[in-house]
């Protein structure tokens, strides 16, 4: 199985465990992944701070390519990316002198025939049923899932589960096995660009997160995007000086915490990468049985 | 064909009905429309790929008002039209006998209402291929070019409503054109008169055709009024979600309202 | 849409109106952004404020919003929107303001770091077609003359193999310049 | 040969200041068939209508064009002058010069002209005008009376004491409504059920009144004074005639921990209940869902206990079948629950309940007996957060109306609270205080000066639990937007009031129309406020738009008056401007040709079918045909009509066109 792969530019390079993981998991699972051909930046905050049709363009970019390379499903784990890229799509499809202009400016022809996926439908379509057969271990641990914003908003362009308590992640962190917590936190904000240019804001946000997580006994935060894991990781100084004290919770991805599932080797999925050591261990062996995931009622009920 | 024969003999025989309605050979090696009233004609009744024409017509028609069975031969078109024609009140499934016809030309048997219903829903709707070139190139077109385009396509029209007499959905006694106190659409064949009488023909149909398409076969200057038909009838199927001819029962997408139509133009 | 029977409205609700589609006149002054804002505490007037100084158009109060900071530390998280009960989407006006507020050269001061920030990493883009993370580090670091921060966090990140030393480049860079010619380029000379 | 008169109004000078009447009334004259035109200052004066009268007497006129102001006001007043000479009032016609002309236009030639072609057409009209009787219908002086809450019982009392019987039909076991959920009411916060239960009594006890609990509307079909109702009575498992009320089955039942619907989940009853202590009538129901002997077949512990043996397992549902003259839809609103809201958790922390919640909770007869407790862990909140506007005024959740009565019954909560927990602390985050009635703001104010409720004046961004605390964070938008953040031991939402489930059906039964929040839709918002647009039947209460208790009552009381109008006479006079099918001779009959695609657009109703037999009893063909006492004139069933066999009288297709005709050959 072929799917189209966006890994953006923390991937490659702040966050390559993330990518790391996603590789690993894919690999193990019989899914290949191709990257865009040339791909750029997507021009994340800056470019949308500064300018709004080279926030279109960049990623309409990237599309293109896509679209010419053949691809029809394309994973895009960055959080930020996917939805720079959905709202792109979303924007070009319904404004068509938009449409037309960003044609010309990156001088491709953009057609909107892609179906974006972030690395939370990735799994839903693609990873979750395989999970039974092939996992080695239960998660057996207290998590928080952290979604932060971009994977729910703006919801009415990337509809994304229930807005203010989503619910995926926990479905299948409970599916590997895990203990996954409600908390308050699930879908404020980390910080995100500011993390070099206003530190203290993230210190104090990001902060936040990790101490309710904390406080209401998480072993781990699991997160999907990697500025909330470069956040959430990279910054627990500021974090602990706005807390008044030291928290060790760590943050892995989605897809380090599947990975650890499936038995891959700890250091495939980049797991020493992290700052904040990732101390989980002790795994279940598992055993296939019914799993019961209580969560998927409230989920069948929205 | 054999089958069908059998079934109609027996029909006959054992004074279920007291027509037939199927084709016969013609003149030309054509084919025409027949009414059969003794089994012994039976011989006579055909059934080919040139039996096209939509014969649920005739159920309208004195011969078999006054019969208290009909059996008719019946390809999905003409069981289309027997399910509107129902749906509207005009026929009963009691006197009504449907000798089914698949598009294959194949007999189906006898279908009651039911079965009818099914059959309709299962069989396929085919476009020609230049019926769907036509309609893509007026879906191109702008509002006002499509208007120019009609009024301009239904100049020649001669008003000598063959369009009317060979719809099965025409069937009102006294038609509306034979109104004159008031006059609502002109006598004459004129420009204009022959856009009103088309454009009221339209609407009048609107929710109702079943695309047979007998309006266009029957035109003497060869309006594409089939084509008007098709694309008002996928309008329908659009907003409303309905479509004429799948049930014997009242499902008139526009004087019935139901809760899911949508109300945008309203609210 | 605008109103037919009105003259064009040339305050700077009516531009915001008018290139972003956003009408900050429904808004009804709850308050629920400001409230939900994660940012509201940095900024000098918090969401509901600032479209409040749209709101009344005069000179005084659009002065104020272009120079505020408030423009500037938004987050871009959506919250507000997400919950604003009145639909008015603040993040595209928030885009719009910036824009503005470059354009006439009112930037509030304390957004220094952010737009150097934010110019340093479309630098970096335009350059090599991606994020280089190390360069944009150093590029920001120049521009922001702040180089004892994060010069702690640089070697463990390097050990950790999260920066690259040399950047990555793509190879149709002419596109990518291009784009940022038509755009970017085009307008803040 | 027609003989029509033309007769210009000058209306004072509210037309001929604008409109050159004489030259109006001088080239009126000179149109094919008028035979006499006359202007005149004042033509509904009494000298006016004189002229009227002499003027048709004299020229032997055979219709009139009153050239003036909007029929609305004085074409009776025309009509009637017709009939008093002796001609047909239906031959009556007005051209309106008056709103259509002076009032909208400048003086001058071109208004001149417009004057001309509407008197014109109106000619044209009133020459194809036929003469016509008026319609009598017979009225059943019985009302039915949907929901049995306030304005139930209020419309039901006052219609069964002007010596009307009434039909009551209330879906629930009790009569009550949401009155009877109530603590204490505003403003004077006397308690809710002691002034209800009396006229809840009152209802039971009145000869007048049929009162079918359990009970809902199957079907309606008829017209104003005769209406053919039929209503499901749910079977109750209990034979009503035998049940002396004495409870002793509630109190048995094994099944106790059913959620109370009357509690709103706060508390729990048996499978066999009475919904309340006060109910009536005081007869329980089996609730066959969750009644042990239902699911099982085993048990029937309560039929062991019941002395007078009224327990009937085997009951069925049961239709009854009743004819009234008039409806009152008196079926109430329904709030929105805490899972509406997103931010606030989806409805999933106890301790966050909606408004009515609060009100069973400081009800005496409520599940806590009156104190205020967290439902949780039973702790007394000591600081509470009151949100108003939870869900009202907020478009993006779909209710963009204000639900008018939260604002006033926040206040009373945070006054009720205060009054039961001294050393608590209220806050009330809201946007408006909307205090608008009698002695209402005054309200507002005691809660805010005498009880120390702490207003906010922002909204509620988000609620999240944490160590058992509820932390509301919302903002004061009267102290620089600042952020508010509040750890509550309770919160409570003045949750949006709604339409009522099954409004939406219920209004499809009847044939009234309902706006885009499934209210009920009165016939005018000012005028007729009480009608629907149903001849026949009305509105009381919170089911047209939320509503306070004297507000509902005054309906409720409105509509009484209304009932007891139709009634105060044994037969309707209906105007005969109606539809009917043309009939034409054999063998055709009618141009109908049966199709009946006219029947489901019909909003009345009114279209029924007709068999046309031969001799021998034959079916020759099945027409329409419109039912003169149900057909309002609307005039869809015209315009459906593919074979243009329905017309209207006084609206026919041929006075229509001839009045295009004569402004487009004019």
């Amino acid at each position: 199985m072929k799917l189209g792969f966006y890994p953006g530019c923390s991937l490659e390079g702040a966050s390559r465990e993330y990518n790391e993981s996603v590789q690993a998991v894919a690999e193990k699972l019989g899914i290949e992944l191709v990257s865009i051909p040339d791909w750029n930046c997507c021009g994340a905050t800056a470019a949308h701070n500064l300018d709004k049709e080279l926030s279109l363009s960049l990623p309409a970019r990237n599309l293109a390519l896509a679209e010419e390379a053949g691809l029809t499903e394309l994973v895009v784990p960055c959080a930020a990316c996917y939805s720079r890229f959905t709202v792109t799509q979303h924007e070009l499809l319904h404004d068509n002198a938009m449409h037309k202009k960003v044609n010309e400016i990156i001088g491709k022809e953009y057609k909107g025939t892609l179906r974006i996926l972030n690395v939370i439908q990735f799994i839903e379509e693609y990873i979750i049923d395989k999970l039974e057969d092939n996992m080695k271990f239960e998660i057996n641990k207290k998590v928080a899932c952290y979604y932060g914003c971009l994977l729910v908003r703006p919801n009415k362009i990337l509809n994304f589960d229930r807005t203010e308590d989503p619910q995926t992640m926990d479905v299948v962190m409970k599916k590997l096995g895990a203990d996954s917590i409600d908390w308050a936190f699930k879908t404020e904000c980390c910080g995100a660009g500011f993390s070099v240019s206003f530190t203290e804001a993230v210190g104090r946000l990001s902060g936040k997160i990790i101490e309710d997580a904390s406080h209401r006994g998480a072993e781990a935060l699991v997160v999907a995007c990697p500025m909330c894991h470069s956040n959430l990781d990279m910054r627990r100084p500021a974090m602990d000086k706005y807390n008044g004290k030291k928290i060790d919770t760590p943050v892995i991805y989605i897809t380090q915490a599947i990975g650890l599932a499936l038995g891959i080797d700890r250091k495939k999925l980049g797991l020493n990468r992290h700052f904040v050591p990732v101390k989980l261990d002790n795994f279940k062996p598992y055993v296939k049985k019914e799993v019961v995931v209580e969560n998927t009622q409230i989920m069948e009920e929205i | 064909m054999e089958e069908i024969k059998k079934i109609a003999r027996e029909l006959l025989a054992e004074n279920k009905v007291q027509v037939v309605l199927g084709f016969e050979k013609g003149t030309a090696n054509k084919v025409r429309p027949a009414f059969f009233t003794k089994a012994e004609d039976i011989d006579k009744l055909i059934y080919n790929e040139a039996c096209i024409h939509n014969i649920a017509l005739y159920l309208k028609k004195d011969t078999c008002q006054h019969a208290k069975g009909v059996a008719i031969t019946a390809t999905p078109n003409v069981v289309r039209s027997i399910l509107q024609l129902s749906a509207e009140n005009q026929i009963t499934e009691e006197k009504i006998h449907i000798i089914g016809i698949t598009h294959e030309g194949k007999c189906a048997g006898i279908l009651d209402f039911k079965a009818a219903e099914e059959f309709s829903k299962t069989q396929p709707k085919g476009l020609k291929p230049e019926d769907k070139a036509l309609i893509e190139k007026i879906q191109a077109m702008s509002l006002e070019e499509r208007f120019d385009y009609w009024v301009e396509a239904f100049s020649p029209c001669i008003k000598c409503y063959a369009c009317r007499a060979s719809c099965p959905m025409c069937y009102c006694g006294k038609c509306n054109v034979e109104t004159n106190n008031p006059q609502w659409i002109p006598v004459a064949s004129h420009k204009y008169g022959n856009v009103e009488w088309h454009m009221m023909r339209a609407m009048h149909l609107a929710g109702r055709c079943i695309n047979c398409g007998e309006c266009n076969r029957s035109c003497p200057v060869d309006i594409p009024l089939n084509i008007l038909s098709y694309m008002l009838s996928d309008f329908v199927l659009d907003e409303f979600d309905s479509e004429a001819g799948l049930n014997s029962v009242f499902t008139s997408a526009l004087s019935a309202y139901t809760v899911v139509d949508k109300e945008n133009f309203i609210k | 849409m605008s109103n037919p029977h009105h003259t064009e409205d040339n305050s700077l609700a009516g531009k915001v109106q008018k290139h972003t589609g956003v009408k900050v006149s429904r808004c009804y002054q709850c308050g629920k952004c400001s409230a939900g804002c994660p940012v509201s505490s940095d900024m000098d007037f918090p969401p509901s404020l600032l479209i409040r100084k749209l709101q009344t158009g005069f000179p005084k109060h659009e002065e104020e919003v272009l120079r505020s900071k408030s423009i500037w530390f938004c987050l871009t998280c959506e919250m507000c929107i997400a919950r604003c009960p009145m639909e008015v989407d603040i993040p595209p006006m928030i885009d719009y303001l910036r824009g503005e507020s470059m354009r006439l050269n009112k930037a509030n001061p304390a957004a220094k770091n952010i737009i150097r920030f934010h110019k340093a990493f479309l630098n970096s883009i335009q350059k090599t077609g991606r994020l280089y993370e190390m360069g944009l580090i150093v590029d920001y670091k120049s521009r922001s003359l702040n180089m004892v921060q994060d010069v702690v966090l640089a070697p463990s990140m390097f050990a950790k193999g999260k920066l690259k030393i040399l950047p990555e480049l793509i190879k149709d860079r002419k596109n990518i310049k291009q784009i940022f010619q038509k755009t970017l380029k085009n307008k803040h000379k | 040969m027609a003989r029509i008169g033309v007769f210009i109004c000058h209306c004072g000078e509210n037309i001929s200041a604008t409109v050159d009447c004489p030259k109006v009334s001088e080239v009126a004259a000179k149109f094919p068939g008028v035979a006499y035109s006359v202007d005149y200052k004042y033509m509904c004066s009494d000298p006016g209508q004189s002229l009227v009268v002499n003027a048709i007497k004299e020229h032997k006129l055979t219709g009139i064009v009153v050239s003036a102001c909007s029929p609305r006001m004085h074409e009776p007043t025309f009509r009637r002058a017709c009939a008093e000479a002796g001609l047909n009032p239906y031959l009556c016609e007005m051209a309106n010069i008056r709103e259509h002309c002076s009032w909208v236009h400048e003086k001058g030639d071109r208004t001149d002209q417009k004057a001309i072609d509407v008197v014109r057409m109106m000619v044209e009209k009133v020459k194809r005008n036929n003469a016509l009787m008026s319609i009598k219908v017979p009225v059943t002086k019985t009302a039915l009376v949907i929901g049995g809450g306030v304005a139930g019982i209020q419309a039901a009392l006052d219609i069964a004491n002007a010596g009307h019987k009434v039909v009551m039909v209330e879906r629930e076991p009790s009569i009550g409504g949401h009155m009877s959920q109530l603590s204490e009411t505003f403003p004077t916060l006397d308690c809710s059920q002691c002034i209800l239960t009396p006229r809840m009594v009152e209802v039971a006890q009145n000869p007048n009144i049929t009162l079918y609990t359990y009970a809902e509307v199957e079907s309606v079909e008829g017209f104003v004074g005769n209406f053919n109702v039929k209503i499901r009575k749910k079977a109750k498992s209990i034979d009503e005639t035998l049940c002396n009320g004495c409870g002793m089955c509630t109190t048995k039942c094994p099944q106790k921990k059913i959620p109370n619907e009357f509690e709103l989940g706060m508390g729990n009853r048996p499978a066999i209940y009475v919904p309340f202590p006060q109910a009536v009538p005081n007869v329980p129901v089996i609730d066959r869902l969750n009644c042990t002997y239902y699911k099982n077949g085993k048990c029937k512990i309560c039929e062991k206990f019941c002395q007078p043996k009224a327990i009937r397992f085997d009951q069925e549902d049961e239709i009854i079948e009743v004819a009234v003259g008039a409806i009152s839809i008196c079926t109430g609103f329904d709030v929105k629950k805490t899972d509406f809201f997103p931010e606030y958790g989806y409805g999933k922390h106890k301790d966050i309940i909606d408004g009515l919640q609060f009100e069973r909770m400081a009800s005496a007869s409520g599940p806590t007996l009156g104190a205020i407790r967290r439902p949780s862990d039973g702790a007394e909140p000591k600081k509470i957060v009151f949100v108003a506007c939870a869900g009202s005024r907020d478009p993006a959740k779909g209710i963009e109306y204000c639900s008018k009565i939260c604002c006033m019954y926040t206040a009373k909560h945070a006054i009720l609270y205060k009054h039961k927990v001294h050393d608590g602390t209220a806050y009330i985050f809201y946007m408006d205080i909307r205090a608008a009635g009698k002695n209402y703001d005054e309200f507002t104010r005691r809660a805010i000066e005498e009880d120390n409720a702490q207003y906010i004046r922002g909204r509620v961004s988000s609620i999240y639990e944490r160590d058992g605390k509820l932390i509301v964070i919302g903002t004061d938008t009267l102290m620089n937007h600042e952020t508010v953040e509040i750890e509550a031991d309770m919160v409570v939402l003045a949750t949006a009031g709604v339409a009522n489930q099954g409004a939406e059906e219920l209004a499809q039964k009847l044939h009234v129309s309902y706006d885009q929040h499934r209210f009920f839709s009165e016939a005018h918002p000012k005028l007729k406020p009480v009608e629907t647009n149903t001849a026949g039947i009305y509105l009381a209460g919170a089911c047209q738009s939320p509503k306070d208790i004297p507000e509902s009552v005054a309906a409720a009381s409105g509509v009484a008056g209304k009932i007891s109008c139709l009634f105060s006479s044994s037969e309707l006079t209906r105007e005969p401007l109606i539809a009917f099918v043309d009939r034409i001779a054999a063998p055709d009959y009618s141009s109908c040709t049966g199709c009946f695609l006219c029947q489901p657009v019909c909003p009345y109703n009114a279209i029924e079918k007709e068999d046309i037999k031969d001799r021998a009893g034959n079916l020759i063909k099945s027409l329409a045909y419109i039912n003169p006492g149900l057909c309002q004139g609307c005039g869809t069933c015209v315009a459906i009509c593919k074979s243009k066999s329905i017309d209207i009288d006084g609206y026919t297709n041929q006075q229509m066109y001839s009045e295009v005709d004569a402004l487009l050959n004019s």
